[in-house]
């Protein structure tokens, strides 16, 4: 991956939500890093980290609090022209969690398909663009007598195939995945992964795949980011970040993944984490995860842990790793 | 937690319901249901039980302005004359009544009667309660002008005090009463509740509260309001201190607030009361009982024309109107409660001459002609302004049935008058009098009820600008019989003047009657003596006796 | 890709190919939404009773008035308050004799039948009450579509674009939530002139807020659906995702609203001629004849009778039809 | 939780100050005068009595004379009673109504919730389409129809209760029965789709599985979280009823606000009226709060919160 050319940085990001009473939810708080081209960057927290909201404020779905989301050198967060905008949409694509929502029950699988088309192809006929909506229902594993059905006629893994079309159907570089196989049984979750892959090598995507499953996220990424309400705790390659969590936080959900070996999933020692997750809108002062960490310090209260490069593309935010707070301790 | 709040909840509705309403139940209810039980016994209960369409707007006579008050307040009170068993006027309070020769100045004495309270019945009673009138701006203020009162005319337009009126108490018991021209209704009109006396000691200690509840006022008549539950029923009791006692032998009057027609007939049917007006509907089902009687009232309903329209401001197309359609048939057909067609102004059974004739039956039957004439005069009418075909609106408010009047009439007129085209104007009935008196119709359903027993109090109505025209009828040659008539001494030829009127009113088809109120009454036959009266109170209970069965 | 990667696809993801045979388990037609919601609903007995009979009704109400020979307006006196008469249906007591069971058929010499009798003026009762379920219909389905109009382009403003806008519109219906609107029907009635259209307007200045608080509901749900998201992402304008995606998905609500507005309304109507604020005559709605019935419901209870059916009959049917399109079309009982 | 009931509270006022408003407003565009019988007053006479009501006053001033009465709590005189307050006629006409309509909604929420419930554990047994059925002919019946019929029946055929008339505490209950009906056919067919949904959960299956007697399924389970919805409803029902109350106390001479208000809307008793819709208004709007604040009491599921 090193040296590659980023095609997306986000810097700063940051998205409040106003829940009204003068209160705001913190959903995404200074969020910064980079996506390569290429490359699959997993995102993983607990349910109600941010991560979805990440990814939709990346993609322009909600407009950002502050910071900026530069797309191949260009500051996307920016108020843009309608034709600029639309330019952009072109280029991210979305796949949905529950396929079954993300697909309009009133509208036939080509309809939805050929949605995409007709809002940045104005130019093509109905038989191009019927020809299209075919090729994409071929490459997602469907056949063109799909094409005039309905969504409810379909299992969910038929859907998500077919929400995945849709995306493609514009011929987007960058792809975010928000937890597309949470709602799909096992077995049809590797069919989906495997399909993904597929496309990924086929089309030359970018994905930023979300998840809120460590395991199944190895598997797909060559990067891995781990939020924690809102923050950011923990990024790196996924082999690395499966051998050397850092973070308290990172460990104690990789403690939690079951191991096919049953010896070594009962000799394994779990890290149990206290509490519960701390309201979004009134987040823990200093370290967000101090309240529930196992070797959580003074100084958590005190100061926000730094972003820092501890070991080469190893980013984590912790005292522990900090060595100025390392020394003060020390003292 | 929910089972709690559910039981607490019901608790507190019960709890809420019961406090706010126990207050509103009746004492003494159950006895009406014994006398029905008693009534087979030799010696009948002397308990009559009533119902009224509406409350009593209110017991202060000097404010009151409709049958329910009057009634009420005809019963429970007494003026100098009170109106008879045959609706003539009889004296009352008044002893004796010694006119001067002039006939400009009359003097009563006061008779030996006491207030519920004890205090005596004076003459000073009546000088307070008229000039009251004035005062609190009572509605009823132009009855003193009818009456001729001195100075009457000056205090309603506001020229002279309410204190200068021509009623002076010389002594205790001897009250003067000055006119400004003889009056040969004034016995008659005496008899309206307006006139009524009032203990000024009694009125001004209880200030605004005067009138508003039974316990807030004072009574000199046969009988006192025992008790006045507001909008559901008040209860006459025998008033021992009344001077003529002994003629009263109701013992007790319980009178219900019921407005629906079906519902009073269920509590006939139940026992509950024991007089009723019947619904047209239901008459066909009652007509061959023997508790049915049929009354005629002596309101009456017609058409009143805008005189200033094109085509209703002409006199045959007003004639061709009133003759073209079946007005025994509407009375038999859909009014069916025992009104009666009108072909005149005057009601039947309301008047009589000094020769003792019907003053209907004397001037027999205007403008009743048949379809063909209607349409002849329709035809000359047409001609006479020009036009092919008229339209024209008929407003109408839904009160009494004469929405039903309405509906007939349309229907009527278009089938025999073919270039007539009518359209109906429903509205409220508050809103029909602000049109009629702003002449904004065409055509419109009205009605008038007497004020006092003369013909007077419907030829009057006509003449120019008169407050009850609402039409702009004028006729100068009305105007100045109506004059002649108010100043008339002599009976006979007074009345021969008023017949004259009312054919002056019909040559020129003035108005179209329509009918004359009847009521149809379900009242049982072990009742005696219920005078119901043509003009002011509707009953009066003096009288009444109930019979063994 | 990585060799890490390599070794976990062998043990946990194995490929699996998509089974062609889940082709052959489609229908041969494709099932829309609207053709599985009709299946749904010719399940269901109820409803497509209610279908039948406002079906039935409504053809009644259009073609009832003309196949009696009789005008809804004709009067003749001497065909007064004739109780109902049809030959052959005597033993249902349709045999013209009155309570006291006189014919009155015979007793006047009346040969012509008339199937619900006649009302005091003589009109034929059977016309005036097809005639007033025609009037009593359009009153009701004109004022629920005025409703419907009003609350779909308030509710829909109000969904759509939330935030500030909401708030502020949310602050107004909670407002008119809080007036008893038929307190504001009343009087509203004795302000307008009184008929048709006011009976309607009167009707619509408070109907609308049920439809629009119901559209705003849906909306603001669907607005977050992951489809809409999805539309937004395409680059779909918010026209299009107004129409294409918003409004099919909460035309399911607005039908059900809309079929128990009618009803409501019908009632409403009702309820209006029964304290004396109804139409102009010689106009009859289904209140203004069961008013008239009412009040000489000892005597001549056919008068009562008819219009009482049949407005049940009307406010039956659409609670039914309601009820069933609720199961029809409700998402949350599709898959 | 307090700011939110302040905030409603906010609102209540809000609302009932624009009620007051839009009333009197319209009712300077009611056609005709308020006072009884003007068919005998002369246009100068007319004037005579605008001016004692001060009726005469430019509408602005009538208004604010109004509002500042009102702030005083004080609705003014009626013009159809003279000399009544229209304090004392409202105070006397609230009990009646708040009578039966509560004993309406009780009675109507029990007979409801029975039917309802026989109809659900019986689905699709005859007691189940005989409940569906009283509960469907219950909406559909106009209420007045159900009134004269029971009115004539029960009270002159039979005789068993006194026909109309408020003497004693057998005169509340056909018009409460009256008023009930629809309260009964909303409630019924109300809990029994709730319950058949119900029927239909997990956590039913699960403590069926459990091995809980069918009666404890019934009664701690199914009953219990299909009732906590009806409180919803009490506020739709409480206008139900109050619609009802206008003709259903016509009928029974029930002296009631409905009663009072058909009646002074035919008279144009301008003070009655206001009076009358106010206390609609107050009395609805109350029954909406406390609903809204039950219901975040009974329902764990439901918190409230400041955001709407």
């Amino acid at each position: 991956m090193r040296g590659k050319e980023k095609i997306i940085e986000i810097k700063h990001l940051t998205k409040y939500f106003d829940v009204g009473n003068g209160k705001v939810l913190k959903a995404v708080d200074d969020v910064s890093f980079d996506i390569f081209k290429g490359e699959t960057l997993g995102l993983v927290g607990e349910s109600g980290c941010g991560k979805s909201t990440a990814g939709r404020t990346i993609i322009q779905l909600y407009q950002a609090t502050s910071g900026q989301v530069i797309y191949d050198g260009e500051d996307i967060s920016q108020k843009k022209s309608a034709k600029e905008s639309k330019k952009l949409k072109k280029k991210m694509q979305m796949i949905y969690q529950d396929p079954y929502s993300s697909l309009n029950p009133r509208m036939t699988v080509h309809e939805s398909i050929a949605e995409g088309i007709n809002n940045h192809e104005e130019q093509l006929s109905q038989r191009e663009i019927e020809s299209r909506v075919y090729g994409l229902l071929e490459s997602v594993g469907l056949t063109k007598k799909h094409a005039n059905r309905y969504p409810h006629e379909f299992s969910g893994g038929q859907q998500q195939r077919i929400g995945i079309a849709r995306a493609l159907a514009v011929e987007p570089e960058f792809i975010i995945a928000d937890e597309p196989i949470a709602a799909l049984d096992v077995s049809i979750q590797a069919q989906i992964v495997n399909l993904m892959q597929d496309l990924q090598l086929e089309k030359n995507l970018t994905y930023l795949f979300i998840a809120h499953d460590l395991s199944m996220v190895k598997y797909i990424s060559d990067r891995i980011m781990v939020m924690y309400l809102g923050s950011m705790i923990e990024l790196a390659a996924s082999e690395i970040l499966y051998d050397e969590p850092l973070h308290p936080y990172t460990q104690a959900l990789l403690s939690a993944i079951p191991i096919p070996d049953p010896r070594m999933e009962r000799t394994r020692e779990r890290i149990i984490l206290k509490g519960d997750v701390p309201s979004p809108i009134n987040p823990p002062s200093g370290c967000r995860f101090r309240t529930r960490c196992p070797k959580a310090m003074q100084v958590c209260s005190e100061a926000v842990p730094r972003w820092q490069e501890v070991s080469e593309n190893h980013f984590v935010a912790c005292h522990l790793y900090d060595l100025e707070y390392i020394s003060l301790v020390v003292d | 937690m929910s089972k709690y709040v559910m039981i607490k909840l019901f608790m507190l509705f019960t709890l809420v319901g019961l406090v706010l309403t126990g207050c509103n139940f009746s004492s003494s209810k159950d006895t009406t249901s014994e006398n029905d039980e008693n009534s087979k016994t030799t010696k009948a209960k002397q308990v009559l039980n009533m119902v009224e369409a509406s409350e009593i707007p209110t017991m202060d006579s000097s404010l009151a302005h409709d049958n329910v008050s009057f009634t009420v307040l005809s019963n429970v009170n007494e003026g100098l004359y009170r109106l008879g068993k045959a609706s003539e006027p009889e004296l009352a309070m008044a002893k004796d009544d010694q006119v001067s020769e002039d006939g400009l100045v009359h003097t009563y004495t006061i008779r030996d009667a006491n207030w519920s309270n004890g205090d005596p019945v004076t003459a000073a009673d009546f000088v307070f309660a008229w000039q009251r009138v004035f005062k609190e701006t009572g509605q009823y203020g132009s009855m003193f002008e009818t009456a001729n009162i001195l100075n009457a005319s000056e205090i309603v337009t506001g020229e002279k005090q309410a204190d200068t009126l021509g009623v002076k108490a010389l002594d205790e018991k001897t009250l003067e009463v000055t006119l400004t021209t003889p009056n040969a209704l004034l016995g008659q009109l005496l008899t309206f509740p307006t006139f009524l006396p009032q203990n000024q000691k009694f009125v001004e200690s209880q200030g605004e509260k005067y009138a508003l509840e039974a316990d807030n006022l004072l009574y000199n008549g046969p009988f006192i309001l025992s008790e006045w539950k507001h909008d559901a029923s008040w209860k006459y009791q025998k008033n021992t201190k009344y001077w003529d006692a002994d003629t009263v032998k109701l013992d007790e009057v319980n009178v219900f607030v019921v407005k629906e027609a079906a519902t009073q007939l269920n509590l006939y049917d139940t026992n509950k009361v024991d007089s009723i007006n019947l619904s047209s509907a239901s008459v066909d089902q009652y007509k061959d009982d023997k508790d049915f009687i049929t009354l005629a009232d002596s309101e009456i309903f017609f058409l009143r024309f805008n005189h200033n329209h094109k085509a209703l401001g002409n006199k045959n197309i007003r004639r061709a109107i009133d003759m073209s359609w079946d007005k025994q048939a509407h009375v038999d057909r859909i009014l069916n409660n025992g009104s009666l067609a009108l072909y005149g102004l005057v009601p039947k059974n309301f008047s009589t001459s000094p020769t003792g004739k019907d003053f209907r039956e004397l001037n027999g039957e205007l403008n009743h002609g048949d379809i063909k004439e209607a349409q002849a005069y329709l035809a000359k009418g047409l001609k006479e302004i020009g036009q092919d075909s008229v339209d024209i609106t008929l407003t109408v408010s839904a009160v009494e049935g004469n929405d039903k009047t309405a509906e007939y009439l349309k229907n009527q007129l278009e089938k025999n008058l073919p270039q007539v085209k009518i359209k109906l104007k429903l509205v409220p009935v508050e809103q029909r009098y602000e049109l009629e008196s702003a002449l904004e119709y065409e055509m419109v359903i009205s009605a008038w009820g007497p004020d006092y027993i003369d013909p007077m109090t419907y030829i009057g109505m006509w003449v120019t600008k008169g407050s009850a025209n609402r039409m702009d009828y004028s006729n100068p040659k009305y105007d100045a019989l109506v004059k002649n008539i108010s100043s008339e001494e002599d009976t006979t030829k007074r009345y021969e003047m008023m017949l004259e009127a009312e054919k002056m009113l019909f040559e020129d088809a003035a108005i179209a009657p329509l009918y004359q109120r009847g009521l149809a009454v379900l009242q049982r036959s072990t009742i005696n003596g219920l005078v119901r009266h043509p003009s002011g109170p509707d009953f009066s209970f003096k009288w009444t006796e109930i019979d063994a069965e | 890709m990585s060799s890490l990667k390599q070794e976990v696809e062998d043990d946990l993801f194995v490929r699996a190919p998509l089974e062609e045979k889940v082709l052959e388990d489609f229908a041969e037609e494709p099932v829309t939404f609207w053709n599985e919601a009709w299946r749904r609903l010719k399940k269901n007995r109820g409803s497509l009773l209610g279908l039948i009979t406002i079906i039935f009704l409504s053809l009644m109400a259009l073609f009832g008035p003309v196949i009696s020979n009789h005008s809804f307006d004709d009067q003749d006196l001497a065909l007064s308050n004739l109780p109902p008469k049809i030959e052959g249906l005597g033993w249902l007591g349709f045999d013209g004799r009155d309570v006291n069971g006189k014919d009155q058929y015979e007793a006047r010499e009346v040969t012509s039948n008339f199937w619900f009798g006649t009302d005091e003026f003589g009109r034929d009762l059977w016309t005036r009450v097809w005639k007033a379920t025609q009037i009593s219909l359009f009153i009701a389905i004109v004022a629920a579509v005025l409703d419907l109009i009003i609350g779909v382009v308030y509710g829909g403003i109000s969904g759509f674009f939330g935030g500030r806008v909401d708030g502020f519109l949310q602050r107004i219906i909670e407002v008119l939530i809080g007036i008893p609107n038929l307190i504001v029907i009343i009087l509203f009635i004795l302000i307008l002139e009184p008929g048709i259209t006011s009976i309607i307007l009167a009707m619509v200045i408070t109907g609308w807020v049920g439809m629009a608080r119901v559209v705003r509901g849906q909306i603001l749900q669907l607005k977050g659906q992951e489809y809409v998201l999805a539309a937004r992402t395409l680059g779909t304008s918010n026209v299009k995702i107004i129409w294409k995606h918003l409004l099919p998905n909460v035309m399911g609500a607005i039908i059900i609203t809309l079929m128990f507005t009618i009803p409501t309304a019908i009632f409403f109507e009702a309820f209006l001629s029964f304290i004396g604020l109804g139409l102009q005559p010689p106009l009859a709605s289904l209140g203004v004849l069961i008013e008239d019935g009412y009040k000489s419901m000892r005597f001549f209870s056919f008068k009562l009778l008819f219009p009482a059916i049949v407005i049940s009959a009307v406010m039956i049917s659409f609670n039914l039809l309601g009820d069933g399109l609720r199961d029809a079309l409700d998402p949350k009982m599709r898959k | 939780m307090k700011t939110y009931i302040a905030k409603r509270l906010g609102y209540m006022f809000i609302t009932l100050f624009i009620v007051v408003s839009i009333t009197f407003f319209l009712m300077q565009y009611l056609p005709g005068t308020p006072f009884t019988n003007p068919e005998k007053l002369s246009v100068e006479q007319l004037e005579v009595m605008n001016e004692k009501y001060g009726l005469n006053k430019p509408v602005a001033i009538q208004y604010l004379n109004y509002l500042c009465d009102l702030a005083r709590g004080d609705l003014g005189i009626s013009y159809q009673y003279e000399g009544r307050s229209v304090n004392e006629i409202l105070g006397e006409r609230i009990g009646p109504s708040v009578l039966i309509g509560s004993q309406a909604l009780i009675f109507g929420a029990i007979v409801g919730l029975l039917l309802g419930i026989i109809s659900a554990l019986k689905h699709n047994s005859f007691l189940d389409y005989g409940s569906v059925t009283i509960a469907v002919l219950g909406m559909s019946i106009p209420s007045f129809v159900f009134a004269a019929l029971l009115q004539y029946y029960v009270g002159v055929k039979l005789g068993w209760l006194p026909a109309a008339l408020w003497e004693g505490y057998e005169n509340t209950i056909m018009p409460s029965l009256a008023l009930s009906v629809t309260v009964i056919a909303t409630v019924a067919r109300f809990i029994r789709t709730e319950m058949l949904e119900v029927l239909g959960q997990d956590y039913i299956v699960t403590a069926r599985a459990k091995g809980l007697s069918e009666k404890a399924v019934v009664f701690k389970h199914i009953i219990r979280n299909a009732i906590i919805p009806v409180v919803t409803m009490l506020g739709p029902l409480a206008v139900a009823i109050m619609t009802g109350t206008l003709v259903i106390e016509k009928i029974f001479t029930v002296p009631g606000l409905g009663e009072q208000f058909t009646k002074s809307i035919l008279v144009n008793d301008y003070s009655v009226i206001m009076g009358v819709t106010l206390m609609y208004s107050a009395l609805f709007i109350a029954i909406v709060f406390i609903v809204d604040i039950l219901y975040g009491l009974i329902d764990p599921r439901i918190s409230i919160k400041g955001e709407v």
